[in-house]
């Protein structure tokens, strides 16, 4: 079962979290919590699964960042999510190197969220016009009106 | 003063001519008083997708866009041969004159057959990598 | 002066915002040797309006109609993805018949999708009849679906928890008739596009994707099968009334535009052909959920669920926080991945086949922007 | 936003109302579709809406062949210099029509803290028609073209439909 080899394939990593997920009201098969520094090994041992990146992104904690990365298997259904929290000024490695379509998703993450990767080819804007100083995902960014 | 016989002749060309430079000069000039104004900065910039070009196309090229130039060449030069035959066709016998012309042609297109074969028309592509 | 022999030969193009056959406001920045493409560089973000900014200063309710403007070509998809993901966090279960309706009209929309993209493609290399041909087919699904949901292109019509409108009998016999008379077109786009041999010199072995390139670049939808991986959610991740119908997933093996171009015209066929088991097999009851609460306040959690889409797997990523907006709402597009290949398969080809590659991979730009 | 055509150098009464009969009954429209609107702009020129019948059914890709922007879909910021650049391009007489809530005023994506987009196309472009919809749908945007006829002409060609007593 893939379930059971990427369990295996993540266990040397030392990871904070590798636990089962409850697919009917998450859509995970498995959970995982890593820090950003191993995710270029995550990423590799789940390129080695033959999984792919399902999707890269960010939620502002207000605090700190959580990046969440999907990867999914074309050939059997197994949907691992990983959370990787970051400090707020800290820069995460880039895993572009192992995935390339993590290129365009940091380059999104970086231009909405303002957080930026380490090592990546051409960390630029990719939505926003290139003269925008400003990162709109974050929660100081516009008023959010706050009247639950 | 009498306009001797030969030089009347080319009173036809002249009045050609100008006939061709009215025809030409005519819609510009005219467009030119009647069609309203546009004003604008980018109005006579280079139109490249709403983009402002970057670089210049003056660079150099490849040499085989050179040869398309040379065969466009060699045919635009045959047909100007063929505007006398339109008036010294079918005089005598249409079939002679047929036979002349197509053997006329066939000599002036084996450039193509010959480019043909040297493999200028055909682009190579991507090898497909499996 | 004109600097003569510039050391650098390239020529750089805008095939830019304002072009035909960029399906709208793409840019891609070609460096270019002659007619050959040394790199090719695609500028998104002309089409960007900020959906999940608005997200999170809306409730649930208010998300609904951007989700028919963020893929407009299968609007009905991205609702269902939408509505499922907020289902699950709130924990209702849609009954039988309003999974039905929806597959019904989800299928219906993805033929609209194709038949336009079939149009526009083949309009971008340089066919003029087909898409006149496919128009006139989409028109009559755009009429039976403007009968159930009102509107034409940016549907806004599943809820949570159904289907607030159901189907009468008018429109079942219409779909009846519709599909009778699409499968009798079949030879017409055979014969016109199909056979026709520049269609084939110009899409035989050109823009190839690999396997390896597919897993590298996350690609799903027509893309990916279209290079013979049989990856298709409606079958790999059953959801909604799916398993209930047996439908085909065609593939491609070479992976050249040909491929991905029969795959599309085979997917059709079989959305067909799940329309008509849905049809037959459309169970009576309710459509609606009973108890929906009106002002949702999901639990904290996150939820994540996908959905097939005429380009490929649309994710729906929500993070709730126990507001009555969502925190964070993240929009898993397939032409973002698709559209990342571009500059790994359009080196060394020409000017005519990019555009070729560009139409094949189906991308509608502001899904891309968000 | 001030129109940025001039006044030719002859103006005669006929000759002026004889060339914008002429150019009311074959506008050329540029292919400009931005967002959704493009879809329903596409099927208008299509065979069952039929913008031929009204002499528009000419895409132009090029602004340089094209008198009628029409801007179907959001601006946004990013793509707001191409807008007037491409609007700047365009020979006059050359018109505007704003199709959609996005190119009118913001549509469904202006709220108070927006970033991303231009709200109306009239902010950055002089705009002739309005059409509200989102997305309007095909006959909307021919009685716009309609309009724009009868702006150009001044003559109720639309007027005689509309003042039909049911």
């Amino acid at each position: 079962m893939l379930k059971d080899n990427i369990t295996k394939a993540l266990a040397p990593l030392g990871l904070e979290q590798v636990a089962d997920g409850d697919y009917a009201k998450t859509g995970y098969h498995l959970e995982v919590a890593a820090r950003p520094e191993q995710m270029p090994a995550v990423a590799q041992a789940m390129l080695d699964q033959g999984c792919f990146l399902e999707s890269l992104t960010a939620v502002d904690l207000r605090e700190s960042f959580t990046l969440v990365y999907h990867f999914a298997n074309f050939s059997e259904l197994c949907r691992t999510v990983v959370h990787a929290s970051l400090p707020k000024e800290a820069q995460a490695p880039t895993i572009s190197r192992v995935y390339p379509a993590a290129d365009w998703y940091e380059r999104e993450v970086y231009d909405l969220f303002g957080i930026k990767f380490a090592g990546h080819p051409d960390l630029k804007r990719i939505l926003l016009p290139d003269d925008a100083d400003f990162h709109p995902l974050l929660k100081d960014f516009g008023a959010e009106a706050a009247n639950d | 003063m009498e306009i001797p016989q030969a030089l009347s002749d080319f009173s036809f060309v002249l009045v050609y001519l100008v006939a061709a430079g009215l025809f030409a000069l005519g819609p510009i000039v005219l467009a030119y008083l009647i069609a309203p104004r546009s004003y604008g900065a980018a109005r006579d910039a280079i139109y490249e997708c709403g983009m402002p070009v970057i670089g210049s196309a003056w660079i150099q090229v490849a040499v085989i866009y050179y040869l398309f130039a040379l065969l466009f060449l060699a045919f635009d030069v045959d047909v100007l041969f063929l505007f006398p035959v339109l008036l010294a066709y079918g005089k005598g016998y249409a079939w002679l004159d047929f036979v002349e012309i197509t053997i006329f042609i066939g000599i002036l297109s084996l450039v193509l057959v010959y480019a043909w074969c040297r493999g200028v028309f055909s682009w190579k592509r991507k090898q497909v990598t499996p | 002066m004109i600097e003569l022999g510039i050391e650098e030969k390239t020529y750089t193009l805008n095939l830019g915002p304002q072009h035909p056959s960029t399906h709208g406001v793409l840019r891609v920045l070609l460096e270019m040797d002659g007619e050959y493409i040394t790199k090719a560089e695609p500028v998104i973000g002309y089409g960007h309006r900020g959906h999940e900014h608005m997200a999170e200063n809306r409730n649930y309710h208010q998300f609904l109609p951007n989700m028919g403007r963020v893929d407009y070509l299968h609007a009905l998809a991205y609702n269902q993805g939408y509505c499922m993901a907020v289902e699950k966090l709130i924990g209702v279960t849609v009954p039988e018949r309003g999974e039905y309706i929806r597959v019904i009209l989800s299928e219906l929309n993805r033929l609209t999708s194709h038949l336009l993209w079939f149009g526009a493609y083949l309009l971008d290399l340089g066919a003029f009849t087909p898409i006149m041909y496919c128009f006139d087919d989409r028109e009559h699904i755009l009429d039976l679906l403007d009968r159930i949901t009102g509107s034409r292109l940016t549907y806004c019509f599943y809820r949570f928890g159904g289907v607030p409108q159901d189907l009468d009998d008018e429109f079942i016999t219409g779909v009846r008739a519709f599909i009778k008379r699409l499968r009798s077109r079949w030879p017409d786009y055979d014969n016109l596009v199909t056979k026709n041999v520049i269609f084939i010199n110009r899409t035989k072995d050109v823009g190839v994707i690999s396997k390896d390139q597919c897993v590298k670049y996350g690609l799903t939808g027509p893309t990916l099968r279209g290079s013979g991986i049989p990856y298709d959610i409606r079958k790999s991740e059953p959801y909604s009334a799916y398993p209930a119908f047996d439908f085909t997933i065609p593939i491609g093996d070479q992976g050249d535009i040909f491929d991905r171009y029969i795959v599309r015209l085979q997917e059709m066929e079989q959305s067909l052909r799940i329309i008509e088991q849905a049809l037959d097999k459309l169970p009576n009851g309710p459509i609606m959920a009973e108890k929906v609460p009106k002002r949702l306040k999901p639990a904290e959690g996150e939820v994540y669920q996908a959905v097939e889409t005429a380009r490929g797997e649309f994710g729906c990523y929500i993070v709730s926080q126990g507001g009555i907006k969502p925190y964070r709402i993240k929009l898993r597009v397939p032409s973002f991945g698709n559209l990342s290949i571009l500059p790994e398969i359009a080196v060394d080809t020409l000017v005519a086949d990019l555009v070729a590659i560009l139409g094949s991979v189906d991308v509608v730009i502001p899904e891309i922007d968000r | 936003m001030e129109t940025k055509t001039g006044d030719p150098l002859i103006k005669f009464g006929l000759l002026e109302e004889v060339l914008n009969l002429a150019r009311a009954n074959s506008l050329w429209p540029l292919t400009f579709g931005l967002a959704c609107c493009a879809i329903e702009m596409m099927a208008v020129g299509m065979a069952r809406f039929d913008l031929a019948r009204f002499g528009a059914e000419v895409f132009r890709p090029s602004p340089r062949q094209s008198d009628l922007m029409i801007v179907a879909g959001t601006i946004s910021k990013k793509m707001a210099p191409a807008v007037v650049r491409l609007y700047e391009q365009m020979p006059a007489p050359k018109w505007v029509i704003a199709m959609g809530n996005c190119a009118i005023s913001g549509g469904p994506f202006f709220y108070e803290n927006q970033y991303a987009i231009v709200p109306g196309a009239d902010l950055i472009i002089p705009v002739d028609v309005y059409i509200p919809g989102c997305p309007p749908r095909p006959e909307a945007i021919i009685e716009a073209i309609l309009t724009l006829e009868e702006k150009i002409t001044k003559r109720g060609r639309l007027r005689k439909f509309r003042d039909v007593k049911r």
